[in-house]
């Protein structure tokens, strides 16, 4: 029971520390949010840093040319990608793709692909969401069949394939598709991955609202790699890396806010006074600490419940979510309310960090979903190693 | 004691729900019904189909060309304005300036300003706020200088709403800095298109140009512009806000917004969900209860009784319910909520470039998130939801 | 749309509240839940005191010897009730029981009752909690048969039947019991009425957390008056009276307690200043305000949706409840804190309205159970006139 | 980071929980686990078992005769004696006064007080707050006035928890009101017994005993029994106060508290009810966050790295969790909470006398509306809610 981190594990953050404070201040990220994704492939050039840090082999094996670092080292980096506010598919790609790849593909496609992801030049993308599915993972209609020549071929709609900054830069994706069973059945979803070049696949982008990107893409008897015929687990696994990526940068982007708002408040004056002398406003500030390390505590719970068993894994990472959500959503409202009318606007930080905890909030099952996942998978016993 | 309306009262909402319905345009309601984004044409033409039946200003009395109505009359247009999907009046010239001037201003006034107002054909801003002053209006900093029959206006405001469409801003303006703060500002009629006023636009972080910034680079204002007496604006300006009234909690609006909450749930597949709807659920008792607490705020007004003192719980209650049913309707589309297309908040966008229309979801989505950014505003602008509370404690403490 | 009280009603709050500010002060209460029921039939004599003011008969017609007088009244009188904090089943004697047999009961059922209930020597109680029912009031076990001789007798046990600040001073009691149908069917309930001194009638008495006193009730084959055959609707009617009332007393109950505490933060010095001199505390008290005059405006609501048609009317009561329940949780837990440590002793009021505040919460269905009504009963439209 | 304990700290809670399920009384754990009610006997009967096996003192250093656990060791050792059913260790002797003994105290002050304090002997009271002074502790008002060899001690105090059991109080003393507040305060061991000291019962609203207010009249105490120095006291008693640490969020008696929720909710047929359990689990996530926020601020402790600076934060969390799950608790079994019968809290009680032994309901519903009740106390004691926030706050702005 400890959580310090190594000082292997202080360097990583102090590297990509460094880089974010050097390289993507939030004018750096205002100018690419502007830009929308018509700036070309790789407009912020921060796909380029992140792989000259080494970072996108992070979950990559050794043997494919990766650091094979685990849960910890990803939180890490996610923590200061969100005290950033990076825009950035790295989760996506070096975590949930290169996860399911790295723990559930076969080891052809994983010779084929990990190499490449380790060295920065392909991302593999979740393609997850489908109309109607909300956050139900097991609500699968695109389906894949296997033709005469043994090879499979998908058809369907993804959306909310998030791209990061730019449009068009994944080189694969990993797509859940259904080769037997009902619409909402666990069973008879297969993982696949389709290239971006395949025939029968179409992308179309477009903005989400915190400035980053995705796309809808369109399977039409699109050639599919078998990344696993029994998908449903695999599926649950690679999103709980997600929700982990999820938890670990909201509580980078809470301290970075909460910064900001304490700086405001010993600022800005009312009445004379600097308003960090409202008491009412104090003990809000307070009560966004509380959240704020609330949050960090179940970032690392989450985190540390990766490797777990499937069950208590899902269990764990749902209850992170939702003190997340919880966490997320008061934070990024009480610091726009503190900051009054600077926080509403573009040109201000603090409305960027609203945005990007919005959009978290919105990812990967909201606090809702997931109280229902709590709710529904609680024991009789209760706490961390219940 | 009794909940019912009286006969008069409810064939008067019959009349007005009756021309509302015939005079409001579909294309407008139907984007007020689905938040799409409404024109600068779209606000005046409606101010002007107002303006025309002479109920821009239906707040007005009689004498200035008003229709007369008492607190419950207003009440009841406002309901049937706001159910049937018509654009809120924009305030500063009916409802904020208008009334300063008849209470304050000269006869000249009255005739030169109140019919531009009333047809909709003049646009006014507001100029209240400055950089720094926040919830502490009396903070003014932009000067005016009396010299012969005019002032030199220099100085700058901030969240000018929709102040890009404007043809006259009423300003504070401080025209004594020698006495303390309140003693010293004036009330200020300055004609936009007078040299030295530019106005530059404040992009909000829905993306949106509502909020502005207008400076004043030595801009000449006639003495005749000013309303009262020198130095006496603070006066006016307290009773232009005591003016505002019940509308502040928009109490209609919710209800309108409430039965959109509960459209778009169904659209989505959650109105069913136990968890999902036990929140709508909650906010139906919140909107109720707030309309009850308006209900009775009109009453104690019509009855001439003492006034209740609830004006800062109405704002308060009105703003967090306002950002509630945002919040609702964006949980409700979830995943969907996050895709931010500017051009799907516009009447008429199809998405015929994604598979069905709009990326994972339904259309009803496409402003779901931005209003919940651009609602942010409402717990702090006129007047703070803390500042609110200070109000309220002030007077049950002391 | 007016919400004046008439100079009748102003009198008659007048009245009551006259009567306790006179007798029935805090120290009063005080030695009555002290002695508990062991003091005689009528230790308090506040239901003498009631009686001579004439409210006993308030919700009794004309011809019975009543007042005849309606929901506004009972409001009126509730509120004054519940700021005196009075101990007393004048609730569901005075406005559920004599309204139920108002208005449900054959004519010689009221005719035999109605003018005791009036002046003051009989008090027909509500019987209607069940083991396991928890809120539900289709939950009826307890049955009831039509003997050979057309007479119809009673067996069950019945709890939490509120008889006051005494012992077995009722002289009746309304109880549902089941003629057919499942435990948890609507069909099938009757309702009757059962005197106190029936044969195979026992009463147990017991205090309850406010310092009022309960009774279990067990009916063996006890001889019953028939009040309703379809006994269902007319039960509903009775327990929205009753929740009508809960929510007026809830009303009167804040308005006291909130002005308690605004008095102490007024008095009180922590650190060399009065501590309404806090802004967080300050804050604190307007959101107490803010709750209770929320309350009073659904009290309002119910009050005047008592006599809409039933769909109406239940579903009005219950967004009343959930109103109260959330108002009367928050004002109460609120005041207390910010007493401090003098708030949570017997000595001093605040505590005493803790518990009333309580206990109202937990009585007719508590906020939970009441949500889940007006989920069930939610519409299309939305409002006040919906 | 890894959250798994060590095979050495696994093997130590073996340890432990075979220790304590041996040796706790069957009939205390059923009270605690029912949350019936403890006579000084049943605590003091624990106290003594502890004190036997040299860890009534759990967080002592061997030097004074404790076991010298490592904080993990003695979390640990916590969460067994929670799980197990323990009765809360009366914090007074063991954990307040004997801290500040063994730092600032004699030798002799050593060998007299400690051994009485570990074998659970010798019950201690609290002497800190005083009528008015709440949340402002160094407003002592108590006054000791040297006499030659003794001080005279008058004044009183309050909230003294169990007071009526004590046989020693520790206190602070008011020795020079000519210096600021806390310059002018000494700390004090009191023997009860002494001539002039009356103990006078607190009611509170759940109708029990469990504080009292503490009148000193003319009570002459030896000087000896001054620890430290004359007018130091304030120092003594923030180090004791520093001192309470990580178990102020009582997180292991919370987990102990979820399972019986759970219990008491399945009883009652609302485990399954949607509605309720989405409640159930909303605080088993509060729970599980707390406990991870104790045992980060256990591991920076334990690491010997500069602490975390959540002390505030733990017991603002703590004391609403106790509140909530109370709450909770009283939901969960609905109506029948609303009874409240004394005897009822009584273990062995039937209540033959009703129709199915408990009024209305099940037995276990007996004391939940009275702990709820008593709970209001922990965001009030302690330094209330409030005052952490402040600190916290502190901390954050400045």
């Amino acid at each position: 029971m400890d959580f310090d981190f190594t000082s292997d594990q202080e360097q990583l953050r102090d590297v990509v520390r460094r880089w974010v404070d050097k390289d993507y201040d939030i004018e750096h990220r205002r100018a690419l949010v502007k830009a929308g994704g018509h700036a070309g492939a790789d407009a912020s050039g921060a796909w380029q840093s992140l792989a000259e840090l080494g970072l996108l082999g992070l979950a990559v094996t050794g043997e494919h040319g990766g650091m094979d670092m685990g849960p910890v080292e990803a939180m890490v980096v996610m923590e200061e990608l969100g005290r950033g506010l990076v825009i950035s598919p790295y989760a996506g790609a070096a975590l949930m793709g290169a996860g399911v790849l790295r723990d559930h593909a076969p080891s052809e496609l994983q010779a084929a692909w990990l190499p490449r992801v380790a060295e920065g030049t392909a991302r593999v993308i979740p393609a997850l969401q489908e109309r109607g599915a909300r956050y139900r993972l097991s609500h699968v209609s695109a389906t894949a069949q296997k033709g005469a020549d043994g090879a499979w071929r998908v058809s369907g709609v993804k959306n909310l394939v998030a791209i990061g900054g730019d449009d068009g830069v994944a080189e694969a994706y990993v797509v859940p598709a259904r080769v037997s069973g009902a619409v909402d059945a666990p069973e008879g979803i297969a993982l696949f991955l389709v290239e971006r070049g395949a025939s029968g696949l179409k992308a179309q982008p477009y903005a989400l609202l915190d400035g980053s990107r995705a796309a809808e893409l369109t399977f039409d008897s699109a050639p599919a790699a078998l990344i696993a015929e029994q998908g449903f687990a695999p599926l649950e696994h690679m999103v709980d890396i997600g929700i982990a990526a999820l938890c670990a940068e909201g509580v980078g982007a809470m301290e970075s806010l909460l910064a900001l708002t304490v700086d405001y408040m010993n600022t800005r004056k009312q009445f004379n006074v600097l308003i960090s002398s409202f008491q009412a406003l104090r003990h809000r500030a307070s009560d966004m600490k509380m959240q704020l390390e609330l949050a960090r505590s179940m970032s690392y719970y989450a985190t540390l419940k990766l490797t777990a068993p499937a069950d208590e894994r899902r269990r764990a990472l749902a209850q992170a979510k939702v003190q997340l959500g919880q966490s997320m959503r008061f934070v990024a409202q009480q610091a726009v309310q503190l900051h009054g009318g600077i926080g509403v606007t573009e040109e201000y930080a603090a409305g960027h960090f609203f945005k990007r905890l919005t959009v978290m909030e919105l990812s990967l099952g909201d606090t809702m979903h997931h109280l229902g996942e709590v709710s529904a998978r609680m024991q009789d016993s209760a706490g961390v190693f219940a | 004691m009794d909940l019912q309306f009286t006969p008069e009262q409810e064939a008067f909402r019959q009349e007005m729900r009756t021309w509302v319905r015939a005079n409001l345009p579909a294309d407008i309601s139907h984007k007020v019904h689905n938040a799409l984004r409404l024109s600068k044409d779209d606000m005046q033409r409606w101010a002007k189909i107002l303006g025309a039946k002479g109920l821009h200003g239906y707040g007005w009395p009689k004498e200035f060309g008003g229709p007369g109505w008492d607190a419950i009359q207003r009440h009841i247009f406002e309901e049937e304005c706001a159910m049937a999907g018509s654009p809120r009046i924009v305030p500063f010239g009916p409802v904020m300036v208008a009334p300063v001037i008849m209470a304050f201003g000269s006869p000249e006034q009255h005739q030169r300003f109140l019919p531009g107002i009333m047809s909709g054909e003049v646009w006014w801003s507001q100029g209240y706020s400055e950089p720094g002053s926040g919830s502490d209006l009396a903070s003014v900093k932009t000067r005016a200088e009396r010299q012969g029959n005019k002032y030199i206006v220099n100085g700058q405001k901030t969240w000018t709403t929709l102040g890009q469409y404007g043809d006259w801003i009423f300003c504070l303006v401080r025209t004594n800095s020698e006495v303390k703060p309140q003693a010293g500002i004036s009330f200020l009629l300055i004609d936009m298109k007078s040299p030295g006023v530019t106005v530059r636009p404040i992009i909000t972080m829905d993306g949106e140009h509502e909020v502005n910034e207008v400076f004043f680079d030595n801009v000449e204002v006639p003495a005749e512009n000013l309303v009262g007496q020198e130095n006496q604006g603070w006066t006016y300006a307290k009773y232009l806000l005591a003016h505002e009234r019940t509308n502040i909690a928009d109490v209609n609006r919710a209800k309108r917004e409430l039965e959109r909450v509960k459209r778009i749930a169904r659209a989505e597949g959650v109105y069913d969900d136990a968890r999902f709807r036990d929140q709508i659920a909650l906010l139906e008792v919140d909107v109720i209860a707030l309309e009850m607490m308006v209900l009775r705020v009109l009453s104690a007004e019509h009855g001439g009784k003492k006034a209740l003192d609830v004006a800062g719980l109405l704002k308060v209650r009105g703003s967090e319910i306002q950002q509630r049913y945002s919040e609702l309707m964006m949980l409700a589309a979830g995943p969907t909520s996050q895709v931010f297309l500017q051009e799907a908040m516009e009447a008429g966008w199809q998405g015929d470039q994604f598979a069905g229309g709009f990326p994972g979801g339904n259309l009803t989505a496409a402003p779901l998130a931005a209003t919940y950014l651009n609602y942010r505003k409402t717990t702090i602008y006129g007047g703070s939801n803390e500042v609110q509370r200070n109000i309220v404690a002030q007077t049950l403490l002391g």
